[in-house]
């Protein structure tokens, strides 16, 4: 486990100086420990599905792209602890943890990173392309802002059918200048469709700094062009996330109208593997590590007295995340025989 | 059976469709309180009401990506592109998400999509507007792409499209709207994809086409017969699946081959076409097999100059007296 | 000649309602007689000009598609006005309007509508692609939303170079939802370039009202998404549009700053010849008409005394369109041999 | 002459290129402070500042529609897209703009303009990152493009194509940019555009390739020679102008053709190469063309299936022994 807890009382100062006051105020959490110890454990269990991951990268059982979801994960989790199970969700290629989030399991996680049948797109989709129907988990998208009508799609689907049903759809503030971004959003205000856009703000594409992308820093201000409603908090905690994004929730889930919410947030990790993020000082990142919401849960939950249920979710994560790298290694390849039916339904048409 | 334009036969699958389905639905520019643009989609907001026939402002990678999200929760979309043109801004959309979710969910997804519109050449529209864009699509995996010629085959063959599991993109044309033809009114009459037509028989040439082609190809036809010259009109009818049974049985009968359609020369459907006899016929064949294309030049607006790139009765013609070596 | 005038003094109603009274308070036009007469002088030949093409139209003579700017003739003039000859333009389909305003003779026009080798792009480009290098009138464009892009990569090149050029590029209110006008407006902003882009709100895409297109009936309030300038009025004078418009140029000119400029304004023909326009009523187009910003030019020029050289203007433009048509008329055809020199430059590529 | 990598070779052209003639500017994402995603552009912000090296956000469409409008009036724009792939979004730009316009304005304007990135399957990046986009921007006139295998050709054609007054589609290779080579050092040095070349003679077949499929060709034909198996190579490097002249020169002498690529087989390239082998060289064919390539589904990421899908020599070789009647 390389998990380490660095215990300290003075989080949260960063992050505040970016909010006007009245947007960062903090929503007040009034849930049990239950609740939070288990988002904990999805949090903490992503973030030791993808060392692992990053481990197994490094030996050359996983291939391709893998880009980890490591200092964001209070998003994915938030939102899924927000969301109904029927609800839809749908993400770019950094998709493992809302995958894991929404109840996809590691098994089927790390088999399709190793490429293998028992993987949840049967080997064929890899790191980037995560698809859960079951949990309506419905993808991980490699084109950057492409997956964006597809999600309004979703929600165009529920509002045809009269279902009260909410898409929520994830993209990182580098989408926000392309085509499909625009697209999307101006079809989700005109037709006033239940969905709620996620912006998952890490203030880099890649290399590139928000300064160098954006005209405007604060990405909520797009929602005024589209008449949209609008939120933008920094992720704080995993129960202010799911607060914060139930409210645009159930804005979509009453009256069918459409919310941009913004999150500022950070990851860790490289862009993706392969990327060695020289971009950012080494005093930037670990000033931001000492902010990891992920140990703000574990300190306050073990201050409040958890530490033995702490010491017992560490455990099942372990064995867990063992048994699914286990399953990985031992599961079987996909044969040529899985091309032709995965292209077309039905006969294939050549 | 009913004497039907071409428009209509179109219009009438999808009314019958969406009678039968309540999870079809139409969404495209003007295709409601317009009546469509070319009035394809004519009473039918009338009929169905704004839930089921749907206007969309000028967002085509916008609402192809939603239908492309509808369907793969279960509805079953069908997208008219005011032309086949627009579908350019939807390129990505229709490349990595309608003929790719099936595969990257591992077979999890699949996507009932109908994805038409008029393409080719119109009369004058310019070279933004005269794009044959078959010979883009048909390339991809995971697409079905459909050109019927017939009214009857626009009928039975957008029908069969609108119950495929899987995106189906279905050309249309602007010059063939008013054509006229028996249509069969059976609700449950379906043309299958996949299956070429002869709709002419003959021993010394084949000529393979589709679309608005098949027609120019039977002039020529008429006019070759006149000399003592007997052709064999193969209309495709379904590019992607293609027919190449019924080509190839064609061929080896003819021993001759020409390739006639709109679209520039490199590359695309006609060369497909021509590559696949040459392949699996080429010990019957007696020459090479042509192909009669637009010329290789965006298309002029000037209307002689239109006409002199667009492949003509006389370009096939003269394509015909080459294989059969009498030019 | 088809134009009647009818004299009425209350103009100007309608629009005034439409708009808050600090915007739509109207520049004061102290610019001389002389000015306002050549301004008339060139709507008034745009007008005839159209109305000749759309006689030749019925006729069979030209072909294709064929788009009228009647009624906003003010605009692409008062936008000429207040430009300066290099700056680049650039528009859609319905661009007679503005070609001809920026000096492109009626008889490569006219010509060009003919499809004859006269004709400003040989009679390969036809009514929606008129392009006039030497009058930096860098084309009509049949792909709503792509020009946009193209117009945003002039004015790249303006500050490239370190030139003084203004760009500045006209679409519709149909065109805003597209993706190439978000990413167009997006990269001016960021990349602060010297571009003005000009929504010609004429309240219909086709036959589509701007509420079944729009979410928000202000498009002007796009630019909030991208920290530009805005602006926005009705279209009531050409001195007024070309104060307007010049304060924009302004501020590409000196600060290097984009601008988004809404204009209302009205269509009085279909949305090309084919288009009966059976969506709106005759009495909204009859009330419209009233409003029509040439024939008040005519009125007040008329009251100031100018009667003398309006009739001058009348029969001046009267022989230049009907010289344009014997033009056009008598002009040959392009042969085949203009096809591949304007597919490439150079060798032909096979 | 020097030993470059491919990668170092595109640089060196454009580094040569901006040097000389300061309308040459360079766009993309990532090219200027992350040095290139693929590190293709290191070290040339610095070199030439950020007037001359523009880091662009994800707008792939944008600053595509941008560099045709800056070279429509004189500018000399190089784009490097991330991959190829991302060029789909791009696609009516391109399309209905780059090639477009000096026909629209009837010859008044040109477009001198590259776009550059690298092409075809990488390492397991997946369906919607394994694109062969040649196969659709071949088809269209006003465009040329190009898929040098070799680091001189990549220098040489790539200087070629930024002198050039016409848009220019130029494919590189993820697989390809560590590949080393001899490379003029001369600034004047150029591969003119639409000449192939022999990168190997033979007698008993042609094995037509381009980009990374080449080195594959070489593979195989090295295993072919053990079996007694002359084989000739032509490297294309040019799609579009193609070199026919030399194909069919290659045939003439072989007799028996393989053409080999990355990209689904329906129409494209291959189609169009094979389509011109059959027409120009049909007397001298004593076998019908083959062709191996990509299979017809989308990538897959496992990486055992990746290679089973990406033609290998092994499937150059069954297709050699098939022309050869040796199967
Ligand atoms: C259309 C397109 N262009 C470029 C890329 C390459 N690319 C993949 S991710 C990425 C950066 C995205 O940054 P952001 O949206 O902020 O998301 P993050 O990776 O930070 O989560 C880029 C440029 C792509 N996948 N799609
Ligand atoms: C991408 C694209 N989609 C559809 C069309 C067809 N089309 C041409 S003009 C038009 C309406 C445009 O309306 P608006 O932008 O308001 O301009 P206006 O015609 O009113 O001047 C449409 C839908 C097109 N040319 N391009
Ligand atoms: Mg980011
Ligand atoms: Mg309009």
């Amino acid at each position: 486990m390389s998990l380490t807890i660095t215990p300290t009382a003075a989080l949260a100062t960063v992050w505040n100086a970016v909010l006007p006051p009245e947007i960062s105020a903090m929503t007040t959490l009034t849930n049990g420990d239950d609740l939070h110890l288990s988002l904990y454990r999805k949090m903490f269990q992503i973030r030791r599905f993808e060392e692992e991951a990053a481990r197994a990268y490094a030996q050359s059982k996983i291939g391709g792209f893998l880009h980890l979801y490591i200092g964001q994960e209070p998003i994915a989790v938030g939102a899924s602890a927000a969301l109904r199970p029927d609800d839809y969700v749908m993400t770019t290629y950094r998709d493992h943890g809302l995958a894991l989030a929404r109840g996809m399991t590691p098994r089927a996680a790390m088999a399709e990173l190793y490429g293998k049948v028992t993987g949840c797109s049967k080997g064929l989709g890899g790191s980037m392309h995560f698809f859960d129907k079951e949990h309506n988990m419905l993808g991980g998208y490699g084109i950057v802002g492409g997956h964006i009508p597809i999600a309004v799609g979703t929600a165009f689907a529920s509002k045809y059918r009269g279902e009260d049903r909410v898409s929520m759809v994830f993209f990182g503030e580098g989408a926000v200048s392309i085509g499909d971004f625009h697209e999307g959003m101006s079809l989700a205000a005109l037709w006033k469709l239940p969905i709620v856009f996620v912006c998952e703000n890490n203030e880099y594409a890649m290399g590139t700094p928000l300064s160098r992308t954006l005209s405007v820093e604060d990405v909520s201000l797009k929602a005024l062009a589209y008449g949209m409603e609008r939120d933008r908090f920094n992720s704080e905690h995993v129960l202010q996330v799911r607060d914060r994004l139930g409210e645009a929730i159930a804005r979509a889930r009453t009256h069918s109208e459409p919310t941009l919410v913004e999150i500022r947030t950070y990851r860790f990790r490289g862009h993706s593997m392969s990327d060695p993020g020289k971009y950012r000082t080494k005093e930037e990142l670990e000033e931001r590590k000492k902010k990891d919401v992920l140990l703000r849960s574990r300190i306050e939950l073990e201050e409040k007295g958890h530490k033995a249920a702490l010491e017992a979710i560490d455990k099942e994560v372990e064995d867990e995340i063992a048994d699914a790298v286990r399953f990985a290694e031992e599961s079987p390849e996909p044969g040529p025989e899985v091309l032709e039916p995965t292209t077309y339904a039905g006969p294939f048409a050549r | 059976m009913t004497v039907l334009r071409y428009r209509e036969a179109v219009r009438a699958a999808m009314i019958e469709e969406m009678e039968r389905d309540e999870r079809v639905y139409l969404v495209g520019e003007e295709v409601g309180h317009y009546q469509g643009a070319y009035k394809v989609t004519e009473g039918m907001l009338d009929k169905f009401g704004s839930r089921r026939v749907i206007d969309a402002p000028i967002t085509e990678s916008g609402f192809t990506g939603i239908s492309i999200g509808a369907a793969m929760v279960g509805l079953r979309p069908i997208v008219e592109y005011m032309t086949w043109n627009f579908s350019a801004v939807a390129f990505d959309q229709i490349l990595n998400n309608a003929a790719k979710l099936r595969q990257m969910s591992g077979g999890q997804l699949t996507i009932p999509l109908v994805l038409r519109a008029p393409n080719g050449s119109a009369r004058q529209v310019g070279s933004q507007h005269s794009h044959s864009m078959e010979h883009f699509y048909a390339h991809i995996p995971g697409l079905k792409v459909l050109a019927p010629a017939m009214p009857a085959d626009a009928k039975g063959l957008l029908k069969s499209a609108i119950r495929d599991d899987n995106p189906v993109l279905f050309m249309e044309s602007e010059t063939l709207y008013g054509v006229k033809g028996e249509v069969p009114d059976d609700p449950d009459f379906i043309v299958p994809l996949g299956v070429a037509s002869i709709v002419r028989e003959g021993t010394d040439v084949s000529i393979i086409a589709w679309s608005r082609m098949v027609h120019v190809a039977l002039e020529a036809a008429a006019e070759l017969e006149k000399e003592g010259i007997s052709a064999e009109i193969v209309d495709l009818r379904s590019l992607r699946p293609l027919d190449e049974e019924t080509v190839v049985r064609s061929v080896t009968k003819t021993h001759r081959a020409v390739v006639a359609h709109e679209g520039w020369p490199y590359g695309g459907v006609g060369a497909e076409v021509a590559d696949r006899i040459q392949r699996l016929a080429f010990d019957e064949l007696d020459a090479p097999v042509l192909r009669a294309t637009t010329l290789d030049v965006p298309m002029p607006y000037n209307a002689r100059l239109e006409q002199y790139v667009i492949p003509q009765a006389a370009r096939i013609i003269e394509n015909v007296h080459r294989v059969l070596y009498k030019s």
